[in-house]
């Protein structure tokens, strides 16, 4: 806990430096790791191609890594995804605007929420529509309670992949409870379609804040168990301690943002940096750690987790009656115009780019998708560890699938 | 977009804009803008943009700013180079994206999009640029290392090239797939490449025999 | 500071934390739910299986229009009822549920009150051998509810 | 047919080789399946039988019914011998161990409850224990499968390593006991009044941790490891092949529990024969309490599985050979002394136990002392934290 120090504006890495020096320093950072962290062998092993998935049960999905190992040392590492392409984007083109949002909760499917929210903003950023206050409480519970199952779901994932089976469980015992919420809610536990252009389709049903309330006051205490099955084990520390070292620098020339950008020390998070809705009257901590490693990104997943449930009781508190959904017309013809907007997801920025041309349906919808710009830097992550590394650095930039190959 | 409605200059048009490249791209020229309504304004004295002019004279095309977002349109062949001002200049060190639009009558036929943010304004710009069918993009995977994936799906998805990349695949699609799926005139429905067989399509149990002239090898 | 982190080491003291978290779990209440003897009892809201109001429906299609993925097939014709008044009448109303998405933009589409379709029916036991004949609803399938025994009829609930 | 020696011996190896196999189906694997699932806040499988009491039968059923398949490019032969191999060893290791005291039948006093009282039955042990990993290594390269070879080369350099703080473990029971028989092992305990586990707490541990490892099971289930090489060695092997290895795992898992309850806990004798007032615990047959001890054994490597992750490979060659190994080398003198300083031989042991038991206990107690301080400090300190 020492090594939690409040992290000064220089350490972020954010001081200007030229592009060209930031380049190389990433780049020789990438070329300066040893292709073995480990020492060499007695015997000079021959290489060998290894063909990670797309069928292997720790790479979250349908990725594929062709390995190129010399034993069990990582030489190069290439991935090969778009096993779970649906032409998502094309899709988007072809219907009317409210009509997409089903389809944004196929993108990062443990985490519908922040993808319905991440697309409604975008519409309603293009519209220049505000929505109602309780509509956007309520909005950020939803991508709260989303942003705690999917660190949670991500926990039990990566704990079984380092061999730790039960912290799945628990884990999976509290998600369960969330989508408990989230089904009473809108109707559905997973693939929510809980937002709506303007607002909310539904206001909250009766008990539901109680109920909650009681389930975020009861949460610390299970965060406690995993905490005390993980974090401090020697094992578990072993696996992660120094594996998959990444600086700050590197992570924004790399695009890496969410969880994976904060443990590497730079401070930075959508809610506070770009507050959107009603991010900026709540007062949480944007946990940071300094080294960068895969132990770092457990436990900044970890202590989000706690400011996630801090956050969730600020909002059932400021909670006040009225309507949740704006005065938006039925047909929605924005402007031909252009427009970004981007939320923070649990994987990180997600954004999307909305080109319209004045008719009902968008012109195009592009989605910038956390988890495919994170992937891109776990070949620079794995060089030169073992394929047991491999396995924790897959689960430690938390990648969904659906959303990588869209 | 740092800058909040009061503090922008919505006609502080100095510099002779040329016609936008794009339909979208600087929007119909409408006159003031009525005080509900979001509308286009012209960006072309914003510091970025004439920051971006002072260093490439003939790069900006034209420049507006809806939303609070900057859209600079630049030279497709000055790309690579704008990018680097803003990341050496401007502090645009993050890379946030790489995609392309299509609009399948206009020439020149693609739109390249970028976005970029500064940490230190805490800001996004978008650049684009108008690239033709058989133009190719300079590649800002040298300049920013996040761009190479991006870059690669627009060429899987747009068939634009990027000249410079060090690794041109496609990426989402595999390596032989014919077409590129997000041009305008790729059917939503997709193209038959044989690896696929639908039950709307076939008998149960049936599927193009050995000698039907439709069948196909997987690619 | 280097003794006491000694001690921890020594005494392995974190594994015997982990250990005893999970010997705390062994005697603690199961959560999980024997399924096919008890049953999960779905929210209010739950998004299940469709049911249609024929009486209710006046045939608008706003319900097809408003698919994303084009799975409700609504033909209909005019005919002259009892009273000599031109009513339409259906000739089909299908739903494609083997690809439905349960995404509820059917129901929220629908302009009658109460809704003529809806989905909040707290059928989730969708699973079937043939997916054609099972999960492609005509209208005799979508209409007769009331004969099915745990279909809820069309209910308002309860905002908080 | 008189109960002739021989003829016992076929008897009681019969019984050792039809009886484990059914201990392993019906007690072992629905144990673990279901006090796992309790552990992990479910009920694990209680669907066959009462209670998923045949859990074990179905399971067996389905191995032995399951399409069994040779990859075109295996080995084929040594592909078929690998899985014998495995098993073969743990089984016979069981020959050795004394379930039970000697028995008078007849005129003579015979060693009913062990198949075989050889008297270098701990060096047969450790040398038959290790032709286990044969076995595996070879049914690893015979597969002709990447993950699998991966999975072959962990299990020999894992298995070769962990063999030397084992032995080196059990050395030091033998400077304590001057014998090699399992049933003098046992014996001189209760002569003694003193487990064994006691003076030799550290053995204990190097040889239980050693143990798992050799078993391959959580936190040392490199071979195997289903969320890196997909199972591993086993990756190919499917049906009766399978279940062969299946029962090797914990035929050995058996047989180290079976060794750690004889060498360090009295094998059958009951907890402190030399106290008096314990003396009611004799009502439970020798028998009895060697099925309770191995039993408690069994249970702990299900616990650890459920609890902790798994080890890397460098790090597991770490453990072994930088940790292990000096310690146990370090844990031989310190008995040898202890047993040479004192007179009378056996009066060390007494010191020693002391020693190692009290130097635990304190220190467990400072560190769960100073882990309960800084607990409270931390979350003093943290008051943005939304725990308290």
């Amino acid at each position: 806990m020492s090594d939690e120090r409040p992290i000064s504006e220089t350490e972020k890495g954010l001081a200007l430096r030229t592009a060209e020096e930031l380049r190389t320093a990433a780049l020789s950072a990438a070329e300066s790791v040893p292709v073995s962290l480990h020492p060499p062998t007695l015997f000079d092993v021959q290489e060998m191609e290894l063909n990670f998935g797309p069928q292997h049960p720790s790479t979250h999905g349908v990725l594929r890594l062709v390995v190129r190992v010399d034993g069990e040392k990582i030489i190069e590492t290439k991935p090969d995804i778009g096993y779970l392409h649906r032409g998502t984007e094309k899709l988007f083109e072809t219907e009317t605007y409210p009509m997409g949002i089903p389809h944004t909760d196929r993108l990062d499917y443990v985490a519908a929420a922040t993808n319905n929210h991440a697309y409604c903003l975008t519409v309603e950023k293009l519209l220049g529509v505000e929505i109602p206050r309780r509509a956007q409480l309520v909005r950020v519970i939803l991508d709260e309670l989303q942003r705690l199952s999917s660190h949670l779901v991500w926990l039990g994932t990566s704990g079984i992949d380092l061999g730790a089976v039960t912290p799945f469980w628990y884990a999976f015992r509290e998600r369960e409870q969330i989508l408990d919420f989230f089904e009473e809610y809108c109707g559905a536990r997973l693939t929510l379609n809980c937002m709506r252009i303007g607002g909310l389709p539904f206001d909250l049903t009766a008990g539901w804040i109680e109920r909650l309330t009681e389930f975020i006051d009861d949460l610390p205490s299970r965060i406690d168990d995993y905490e005390q099955l993980l974090t401090e084990n020697r094992i578990w520390k072993k696996r992660t301690v120094d594996v998959g070292v990444i600086s700050g620098e590197e992570c924004i020339e790399w695009g890496v943002t969410g969880p994976v950008l904060r443990a590497s020390g730079v401070e930075w998070d959508l809610r506070r940096a770009q507050p959107y809705e009603c991010y900026d009257e709540l007062d949480f901590a944007i946990p940071t750690r300094v080294n960068g490693d895969t132990y770092d990104r457990y436990v900044v997943r970890v202590q989000e987790m706690r400011q996630s449930a801090r956050i969730i009781k600020q909002c059932l508190d400021l909670l006040e009656p009225g309507e949740v959904r704006g005065k938006v017309p039925r047909v929605i013809k924005p402007l031909a115009e252009e427009v970004y907007a981007s939320i923070e997801s649990p994987k990180g920025e997600l954004g999307f780019y909305c080109v319209s041309n004045g008719t009902n349906r968008p012109y195009r919808m592009h989605v910038r998708p956390p988890s495919f710009i994170n992937l891109q830097a776990l070949p620079r992550l794995a060089k030169g560890h073992l394929v047991s590394d491999l396995v924790a650095l897959i689960g430690t930039i938390d990648i969904v699938l659906g959303e990588v190959d869209r | 977009m740092a800058d909040d409605e009061t503090t922008r200059r919505p006609d502080a048009d100095a510099g002779a804009a040329p016609p936008a490249a794009a339909p979208a791209a600087g929007g119909p020229a409408h006159k003031p803008p009525p005080p509900k309504k979001v509308e286009a304004t012209d960006a072309s004295a914003h510091p970025w943009v004439a920051g971006i002019r002072a260093a490439f004279p003939d790069a900006v095309v034209s420049a507006k700013e809806f939303a609070k977002q900057v859209t600079v349109v630049v030279a497709r062949e000055r790309i690579a180079e704008v990018a680097r001002h803003l990341k050496d200049r401007e502090d645009f060190r993050y890379c946030v994206d790489v995609t392309a639009v299509d609009w399948r009558d206009r020439q020149p036929r693609f739109d390249v999009v970028y976005h970029f943010y500064s940490f230190s304004k805490n800001d996004r710009i978008r650049v684009k640029c108008a690239v033709g069918e058989a133009d190719e993009v300079p590649s800002i995977s040298e300049v920013f290392l996040a761009a190479n994936w991006s870059e690669r799906e627009t060429w899987d998805m747009f068939g634009i090239r990027f000249a410079g990349h060090p690794d041109l695949r496609r990426i989402l699609t595999w390596d032989g797939f014919n077409g590129f799926p997000l041009r305008k005139d790729f059917p939503l429905e997709g193209i038959d490449t044989g690896a696929a067989v639908y039950p709307e399509e076939w008998p149960e149990g049936g599927g193009p025999s050995p000698d039907d002239p439709n069948a196909k090898v997987v690619s | 500071m280097a003794l006491k982190k000694w001690l921890d080491k020594l005494t392995l003291l974190d594994l015997f934390d982990g250990l005893s978290v999970t010997g705390r779990h062994l005697f603690k209440k199961k959560v999980t739910i024997q399924y096919p003897e008890q049953k999960k009892l779905p929210s209010d809201r739950f998004r299940g299986m469709f049911r249609l109001d024929e009486e209710r429906c006046i045939k608008c299609t706003l319900c097809a229009i408003e698919c994303p993925i084009n799975i409700i097939y609504i033909d209909w014709h005019n005919e002259k009822n009892a009273q000599g008044k031109s009513v339409k009448v259906l000739d089909r109303f299908d739903v494609d549920l083997k690809r439905c998405m349960f995404c509820q933009l059917c129901e929220e589409a629908c302009p009658t009150n109460p809704k003529s379709i809806w989905l909040t029916t707290k059928t989730y036991e969708m699973a079937a051998y043939d997916r054609n004949e099972s999960l492609y609803l005509d209208i005799r399938k979508l209409t007769d509810w009331r004969a099915a025994p745990n279909v809820k009829p069309f209910t308002v609930v309860e905002q908080g | 047919m008189k109960l002739t020696p021989a003829v016992l011996t076929y008897l009681k190896v019969l019984i050792l080789v039809a009886v484990v196999p059914a201990i392993v189906g019906f007690v072992i694997v629905l144990a673990e399946r279901r006090l796992m699932g309790f552990m992990q806040v479910r009920l694990g499988p209680n669907r066959v039988g009462p209670k998923g009491l045949l859990q074990g039968v179905a399971d067996l059923v389905k191995l032995v019914t399951k399409e069994d398949i040779t990859p075109a490019q295996a080995e084929k032969a040594v592909y078929f011998l690998a899985p014998v191999l495995a098993v073969i060893p743990s089984l016979t290791a069981l020959a050795v161990i004394p379930f039970g005291p000697a028995v008078q039948i007849g005129k003579i006093k015979t060693p009913l409850w062990v198949a075989a009282d050889v008297n270098i039955g701990l060096l047969f042990l450790l040398a038959i224990t290790s032709i286990g990993v044969y076995g595996i290594i070879l049914g690893g390269w015979a597969s002709n499968n990447k993950y699998s070879l991966l999975g072959g080369l962990r299990s020999a350099a894992q298995l070769v390593s962990y063999e030397v703080p084992m032995g080196l473990a059990l050395v030091s029971v033998l400077l304590m006991t001057r014998s090699l028989s399992m049933v003098e092992i046992v014996e001189r305990q209760g002569r003694l009044g003193l487990w064994f586990v006691f003076p030799g707490l550290l053995a204990f541990f190097l040889y239980f941790v050693s143990g798992v490892a050799e078993t391959n099971r959580n936190p040392f289930d490199l071979p195997e490891a289903e969320s890196e090489l997909v199972s591993g060695f086993n990756t190919e092997y499917s049906g009766v092949k399978f279940a062969f290895f299946f029962l090797g795992e914990y035929a050995a898992m058996i047989v180290i529990s079976c060794v750690a309850v004889t060498v360090f806990f009295g094998g059958w004798l009951p907890p402190f024969p030399s106290v008096a007032a314990l003396k009611f615990l004799g009502v439970i047959p020798p028998f009895g309490w060697f099925l309770i001890k191995t039993g408690f054994f069994l249970f702990c490597y299900i616990w650890f599985r459920s609890t902790f992750p798994r080890y890397r490979f460098d790090q597991l060659m770490a453990l072994g050979w930088k940790w292990m190994i000096p310690i146990a080398l370090a844990n031989i003198v310190i008995v040898a002394l202890a047993i040479l300083a004192t007179p009378g031989r056996s009066h060390g042991l007494f010191v020693l136990s002391y020693i190692f038991g009290g130097l635990f206990v304190l220190m467990y107690l400072l560190a769960k002392l100073r882990q309960r301080l800084t607990r409270r400090e931390r979350l003093a300190a943290a008051p943005a934290s939304a725990s308290e």
